[in-house]
């Protein structure tokens, strides 16, 4: 088998004939029309045929034009082929910065198979549904342990959704106390989704800069947390990995002013265990069960964005919450101060299942995913420094941020080395933000790693760091071992967005 | 240990590398004051042999459908799931891979959700999806927001009480703080949206007329009315869609003049979970695609000229536009997405169409049966329906619910569940099939309803 | 997406990198030891902990040396990884001859999966078993419609297994009688478990050739048909996929000298549902439940080899049998004149569970599955016999066998074509039989594939003739994108066969 | 339909390619007298839909162990099956993959065996270990078989009884028409085999002696007697192993001279399936190996020096050396043998160890409650055990477990059903637990024992 560890001797030229090999073969199922074949058998029907076109007339529809004829072989094949093409978790380290991509245990899935939690209805009879309401009250009594907070609604489906709800919470805080405010504050280190959030959540955003050390700049603060400003969305440890030393002098001014403290928890991985947000002063805080609770991301989700707060915002929290009846468990709906529903039915419950499973797996050894995962950080950041630039060196947690600005100057960068990357094996970090790191290369490693990957990471990383400056060439035409290469994705948007032009950009035409 | 490779040795020299004496010197600069040396009180780590104990045990106090014979619908459908999508599904290349932003080595899944826009597209009969959102109510308050950007400086929504009154209140949540008015236009004797009344409500300060077909009493309204309302007043229509299989034997909004589709397609295959994860869905006429929240998905060429897909119009998106964005979604369903793919395309245009028929025949079969019976029942709106109706109770509704347990049937969902503490509707009972309820559960359900 | 179908324009050589990928990276988890790495958590042990060493002493094992020490991160990858470097059916065409490489449909492992069948034990009792049961007997009840003989047992764990069943039953008929023989005739075109089998059942084996056509030799058969000849093995259609069109005269010549005609029935997919084989005069034949019924081969096994048998033969059977016992079933061992037992238990249950999971599956429409076979065979030897040899050129059924014929006069022999299929994506035909054709290249899709994967599979084929006549090089280099080449078996046989040379070669040396 | 891709229309290319009028003039040569038209007596093709349904209701039927405590073993016993492992062996890669006869495409398949090889002979301590057999019994007497070749010319095989019945029998089915005959050695009162007897009947017509340990009464009686045996006359020692956790704490028989060690490897993380599949074990010294049964895979290395597996050997297989094979066997277990595999890739040495410390103290813990109650049981045999042994019933054995059977307990395997229609040991019943077995069942069954 081809050695372990060293990235000496690339092997030899070969044609790649990736045309040739059905199994590299892909493309849409709908490139390849199969004209009269059908992949699945119904039952025979039961009971008179009823006629469609005769029941519903003019609102009749004969067919789904252009829809799919495919055996059941075509789409198995397809799929499997088509997953071949992707990097993830299962086939090596992934280290896309802010996004926490750790190991998802299989017993996870297993879990939320079982028929008893995955074949049931949101709205069978709750005397029917007292196992789901109790992996639910379990789920947030944990997270309760884990914040320290007064209550967490499970209901968000996501990160984002979480914010918006924690948000809508704050503002109807405020509303019912008379106090209606205009703002919310948000530091320019912070994620797209805060900023957006705020936004529809009725506020403007007042965006607050970073001092040098990447943290809060406690002055600026002060000068703009005003009256009017209903609340602080603060990242802890910020999106540079760095944590912010000065929260509780933080907490103290938004609280003088009568804010709302709220934090984005998507990095709680760093901490998850040994700091409970609640007694920094935050009031509010998203969590992402897909990050630091290891649910699977699935190529873009779905998520789960459990919200924690404060005594003060609990009767704000959305409808319904799960509470203790007797021996068992009920919704509750009488909550005349909540904001209302976020969505549907309770949350994304499959995902919530997950998390349980993972921090009963873990249980009061959860500490420790903190610790290694700040340690595998600090690891990667020891040996990626001699090589790298680093824009603000305050210590380290989970992630670093390294910036392209050495590499630049010899005309490579970041995208570059993100490309370059996946001709070793590795998905490229983050490189959308922090945007007060120009060329910014983010890297989280999580826990779940271990020497061995990290040094073949930092070999990698390394080795195309000296490729910057012997041949820079063969890193700025990276990628060279993919299915395709860098897309033009310029060329596709400007499609895209021309009137009228939608297919086939945006979808399979009608054949 | 349990997901942590690195044994102690490992860890003592990665410390000795860092250059630090202890774990906690990493974590130097929390403020002492809520740094936690001890364990939280959890309990011990559990090995997969007690949390399979553990949560086996509490998994069996559900009553999962497999075991009962099941009328439950009212948003949410259990139709077939083919045996191949979950077991795909577990691929880790799908399972444990995130957001396709790194195209060259996400081609698996950028074709799929490609698949996914074009599969939602044809069914709407609209230009263009995007790569899912949360579940249909959000799917729904996000169409709203995108037609009130799309009619500038107007105030009013129109929405039909014949929508879902769980995407109604999601609805009133999101909007609690922007200055629009929300009116609701009831259903008449027919269950469907009154159309004068809609027509009424519409003026040149509605951006968005809404409706839901079928709706929630499972009465097919059709989108013209909705379509007329609006465009009346240069408004945008909207149409939901919760029950996708509709849309193979009915006119689909795009072909009615509906501007913005929206809803819910968990119907393709997925488990209904307790409710989560689903997979909403949002589909626009070309003219709207700008302002399109989510995701998007396009085809690409390489500088070889190989073929390709890739994120697109990502300037609508908060990582890009922030608080100018189209939507804060970021995280979307992709992985429910793919399995409503993987199941669509088995599928295809015979099996939706057949799967159609059948939920349409059995309903009708049920509907017939019960306007055949005696006892206190009635069918409690005349218009037609597809898969489910709502079942007037000249009886206490949880009575009926009792005597159909007790045969081992979940006879449907009362509406008191979608809007607890309103006295709305307190007799409807929400019955609904799909092409796995055997016609012997339609018989014992008839049975259990003579009983009385 | 690239684009389908044609053959054109391979791609540009690329660096592969493929040391430097770390999902290529392969190699076994014994070279890259991870001391102190834990992979599993049992539950606290809740008894007083026994002290081994005490109670066993000088039996006592302090540890298993060299065992390996990893982390559950590091097994998921390791096999994760090892996966990507197989070719399988969910991938593409797979034409390995006599292997009948078919569709695998997911419904069979749901259902084998089902903590009913697959949690349950051989020992619980009877009542507690009534499913079990019930299926063995709904199996067993179908395989006799499909075959038309008077019982089937299930037990055989593979074909060859079953073929060693069928020929000790046929010896047990045979010594009941008083009429102990001595020879099992065996045609030269046989697959080598049925001389192997026959010889481990105590008989000798003589060899019948074949004919002009490749079917049996009926003056040769008549000749050594004697009445020291317990059974002939004959295989239908032959490994040559041509159908024994004498067969009723077969049977004839064997049964006049008493002698009982043994069907291998690895072929049956050319004809089941169209031809019941006791209707041919078969008195014993095997069925591969791995081939015909889809159960998955899972890269070695397992398999069933159910075993059909004529009135005569039934006092033979293994035990137990499963019987009609009122409303259920029951096993029955009271067989006196039972050939015993062929493994521990009732078979491989699970595959059993698959094969009429699968049987249902298809129902009365299981003819099509044959016709398609025979089809979708006859349509690749219209496009390829213009391109490689057909040493017998009789009707085709559900399978070819070429020969390199042709090509070998160029240089070029099977196995390099063989190798060069696999840089198009496609897994080789079977070479190692029939032995009566050199340079064999037999060819079986199934009917499990679409016209599609066919003409892929075509046009494969014909562009490496091709290139047999025009760049020979390529081909006899083949292959050039896996990711090793072809290996040096005989070295490694050398090696190995050397005394006290185990280690590497065999399994890694304990450290 | 079902699986087959083609439509009817690609059919017709097809056959008009072929030049055919019809699928029937493809089977012109087929005679007309068995050519059956007409379609089997079978039911109509059943949906996914309706085979979940129909072999649901059948699984239900059974017993299955999550359900109940249970103390099922003789042969079989279920010990933890890690999450990971059934979701990885449903990767198509690994599922509906060959035998690895073409070594650049299965380098997967062929990786994971050379490590199952290795397994095998660690646990062992054997040089040499094949790829797998179906299942101990028939591992067990292709072993004897392999003995018989390895020694030249001799006639007698020296067999335990305090080998599993099962493997006894099926012996005597393969051996039927060899000129072999078998000698079964009883058993002590301490349930060890008759050290004494075993000498006896060794003799230098004798090619092979064979115990197992753990024996079949769970006894643990070591290899030393049989390998004492057996090379005072230059025969073979035979070894059986069938619960492979006790190599984790017990003198394997590579180390106590014994030339073949063979049985079944199940134990490490299959589901027992009603017996079924399952994966058997053969391991050798180096001198053996050339006689060796079944596949081999061995090291090898490509032109560019790359390293890689190959099947090794094979001229000792029936696809080269056909009757003067040493075995039949094509067609193994592995994918049963990959399992094995992960599983023990993840349980490790440490795993292993805790996971027989745990079985072996469970096992003394119910010895000891049997042994301390008062009732008319008792431990049947004086011999040190691991965690199975034999309990001596002094009522009625089915009394025993139809009482332990109320309480949701399987009681264990009387001996009776592991040799039907003898009359030995009708008292005796065999009782195993493992890791899985929590302390609340062990003290269940003594209380149910109590009862009497
Ligand atoms: C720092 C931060 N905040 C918020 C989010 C949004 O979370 P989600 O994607 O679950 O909506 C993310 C993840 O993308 C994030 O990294
Ligand atoms: C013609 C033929 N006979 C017998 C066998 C042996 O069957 P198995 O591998 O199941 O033992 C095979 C398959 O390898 C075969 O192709």
């Amino acid at each position: 088998m081809s050695d372990h560890g060293t990235l000496t001797s690339p092997e030899p030229l070969v044609r790649a004939d990736s045309r040739l090999d059905r199994r590299r073969r892909f493309g849409s199922l709908f490139d390849a029309p199969r004209a009269g074949r059908v992949g699945v058998l119904l039952p025979p029907l039961d009971v008179p045929e009823a006629d469609p076109a005769a029941l519903y007339g003019r609102d009749h529809r004969p067919a789904v034009e252009g829809e799919l004829e495919a055996s059941e072989v075509d789409v198995v094949r397809h799929f499997t082929r088509l997953s071949l093409l992707n990097f993830a978790i299962d086939t090596a380290l992934y280290p896309l910065g802010s996004c926490t991509m750790k190991h998802n245990p299989r017993i996870n899935e297993e879990i939320a198979r079982l028929p008893g939690f995955n074949d049931t209805h949101p709205y069978a009879p709750e005397h029917l549904s007292q196992g789901n309401l109790e992996l639910m009250f379990r789920l947030e009594e944990a997270l309760k342990v884990l914040t320290g907070f007064a209550r967490v609604t499970l209901q968000p489906s996501a990160g984002a959704n979480g914010e918006l709800a924690g948000t809508l919470m704050i503002r109807a805080a405020h509303a019912k106390a008379g106090d209606a405010r205009k703002h919310v504050l948000v530091p320019d280190s912070a994620h797209g989704t805060n900023p957006a959030s705020a936004h529809f959540a009725g506020y403007s955003v007042v965006e607050l800069g970073s001092s040098r050390r990447g943290t809060v700049d406690l002055s600026e603060l002060e000068a703009k947390m005003t009256g009017d400003v209903a609340a602080l969305m603060i990242t802890v440890p910020n999106t540079l990995g760095v944590f912010e030393d000065q929260i509780l002098d933080v907490a103290k001014i938004v609280h003088a002013k009568g804010g709302y403290l709220y934090m984005d928890g998507a990095n709680f991985n760093a901490f998850v265990g040994k700091v409970r947000p609640a007694d920094m002063g935050v009031d509010v805080m998203h969590m992402n069960l897909h990050k630091t609770f290891s649910t699977p991301h699935g190529g873009g989700g779905p998520g789960a964005g459990p919200v924690g707060v404060g005594a003060s915002l609990v009767p704000f929290l959305p409808v319904p919450t799960v509470e203790r009846a007797g021996e068992g468990f009920r919704l509750d709906y009488d909550r005349p101060d909540s904001i209302g529903k976020m969505r549907a039915f309770y949350g994304n419950f499959g995902v919530l299942v997950r998390a349980l499973t993972y921090i009963l797996s873990y249980g009061n050894s959860i500490p420790e995913v903190a610790e290694n995962a700040v340690l595998n950080a600090n690891y990667l950041r020891k040996r990626l420094d001699p090589f790298y630039d680093l824009k603000y060196d305050a210590p380290s947690y989970h992630e670093i941020v390294f910036s392209d600005h050495r590499q630049a100057a010899k005309g490579v960068h970041n995208i570059d080395i993100a490309k370059r990357l996946m001709d070793f094996g590795f998905h490229p970090p983050t490189m959308s933000f922090p945007l007060i790191v120009p060329g910014a290369l983010m890297i989280e490693p999580t826990e779940s790693e271990g020497k061995d990957e990290l040094d073949a990471f930092a070999d990698a990383m390394i080795a195309i760091a000296k490729e910057c400056e012997e041949s820079p060439g063969i890193v700025t035409s990276a990628p060279h071992t993919t299915p395709v290469g860098r897309l033009d994705d310029a060329a596709t948007a400007r499609e895209a967005s021309k009137h009228g032009n939608f297919a086939p950009v945006l979808r399979a035409p009608v054949k | 240990m349990r997901y942590i490779p690195n044994s102690p040795d490992e860890r003592q020299s990665l410390l000795a590398t860092v250059g630090a004496a202890s774990i906690d010197d990493l974590f130097a600069t929390v403020p002492r004051a809520v740094y936690r040396t001890e364990p939280p009180a959890l309990p011990p780590p559990a090995s997969e042999i007690e949390v399979r104990r553990d949560l086996g045990r509490v998994a069996a106090k559900n009553a999962h459908l497999g075991d009962w014979t099941s009328f439950l619908g009212a948003g949410l459908y259990s139709h077939h799931a083919p045996a191949f999508v979950s077991q795909l599904l577990l691929r880790g290349e799908f399972l444990t891979a995130y957001t396709p932003y790194q195209a060259e080595v996400a081609q698996g899944t950028l074709t799929a959700v490609w698949e996914y826009q074009t599969h939602i597209a044809l069914l709407t009969a609209m230009d263009v999806a995007n790569a899912s959102m949360y579940e249909g109510a959000s799917a729904f308050v996000e169409a709203v927001l995108m037609a009130e950007r799309l009619t500038k400086k107007r105030s009013k929504v129109v929405v039909s009480k014949g929508i879902h009154p769980v995407y109604r209140q999601a609805l009133r949540t999101y909007l609690a703080n922007f200055p629009f008015t929300i009116v609701e236009v009831p259903v008449g004797k027919d269950g469907a949206t009154d159309a004068g009344a809609l027509a009424a409500a519409a003026d040149d300060t509605t951006f968005a007329v809404c409706v839901q077909s079928p709706n929630v009493f499972g009465v097919v309204e059709g989108w013209r009315a909705a379509a007329d309302a609006a465009h009346a007043h240069e408004a945008i229509a909207i149409g939901v869609v919760n029950e996708m299989f509709s849309l193979a034997v009915l006119e689909p909004p795009g072909a009615a003049g509906i501007d913005i589709a929206c809803g819910e397609a968990a119907s393709f295959g997925l488990p209904p979970s307790f409710g989560g994860p689903l997979v909403g869905f949002l589909a626009c006429r070309d003219a709207g695609k700008r302002q399109i929240p989510g995701r998007l998905v396009g085809r690409a060429t390489d500088a070889q000229g190989r073929q390709g897909f890739c994120l697109t119009l990502s300037t609508r998106e908060q990582h890009i536009r922030r608080e100018r964005a189209t939507s804060n979604i970021c995280t979307n369903q992709g992985l429910f997405a793919l399995a409503a793919t993987m199941t669509l395309s088995v599928l295809g245009k015979k099996g939706l169409r057949e799967t159609a028929v059948q939920c349409l025949s059995k309903a009708e079969y049920l509907k017939a049966g019960v306007k055949a019976l005696p006892g206190p029942f009635s069918v409690a709106f005349s218009g037609k329906s597809f898969n489910e109706f709502a079942l007037h109770c000249g009886v206490p509704v949880a009575e009926v619910l009792r005597r159909a347990e007790a045969r081992k049937i979940l006879a449907g969902v009362p509406y008191a569940r979608l809007e607890p503490g309103t006295a709305e509707h307190r007799d409807l009972l929400l019955v609904a099939v799909t092409e796995r309820t055997p016609r012997s559960g339609l018989d014992a359900l008839l049975d259990t309803l003579r009983s009385f």
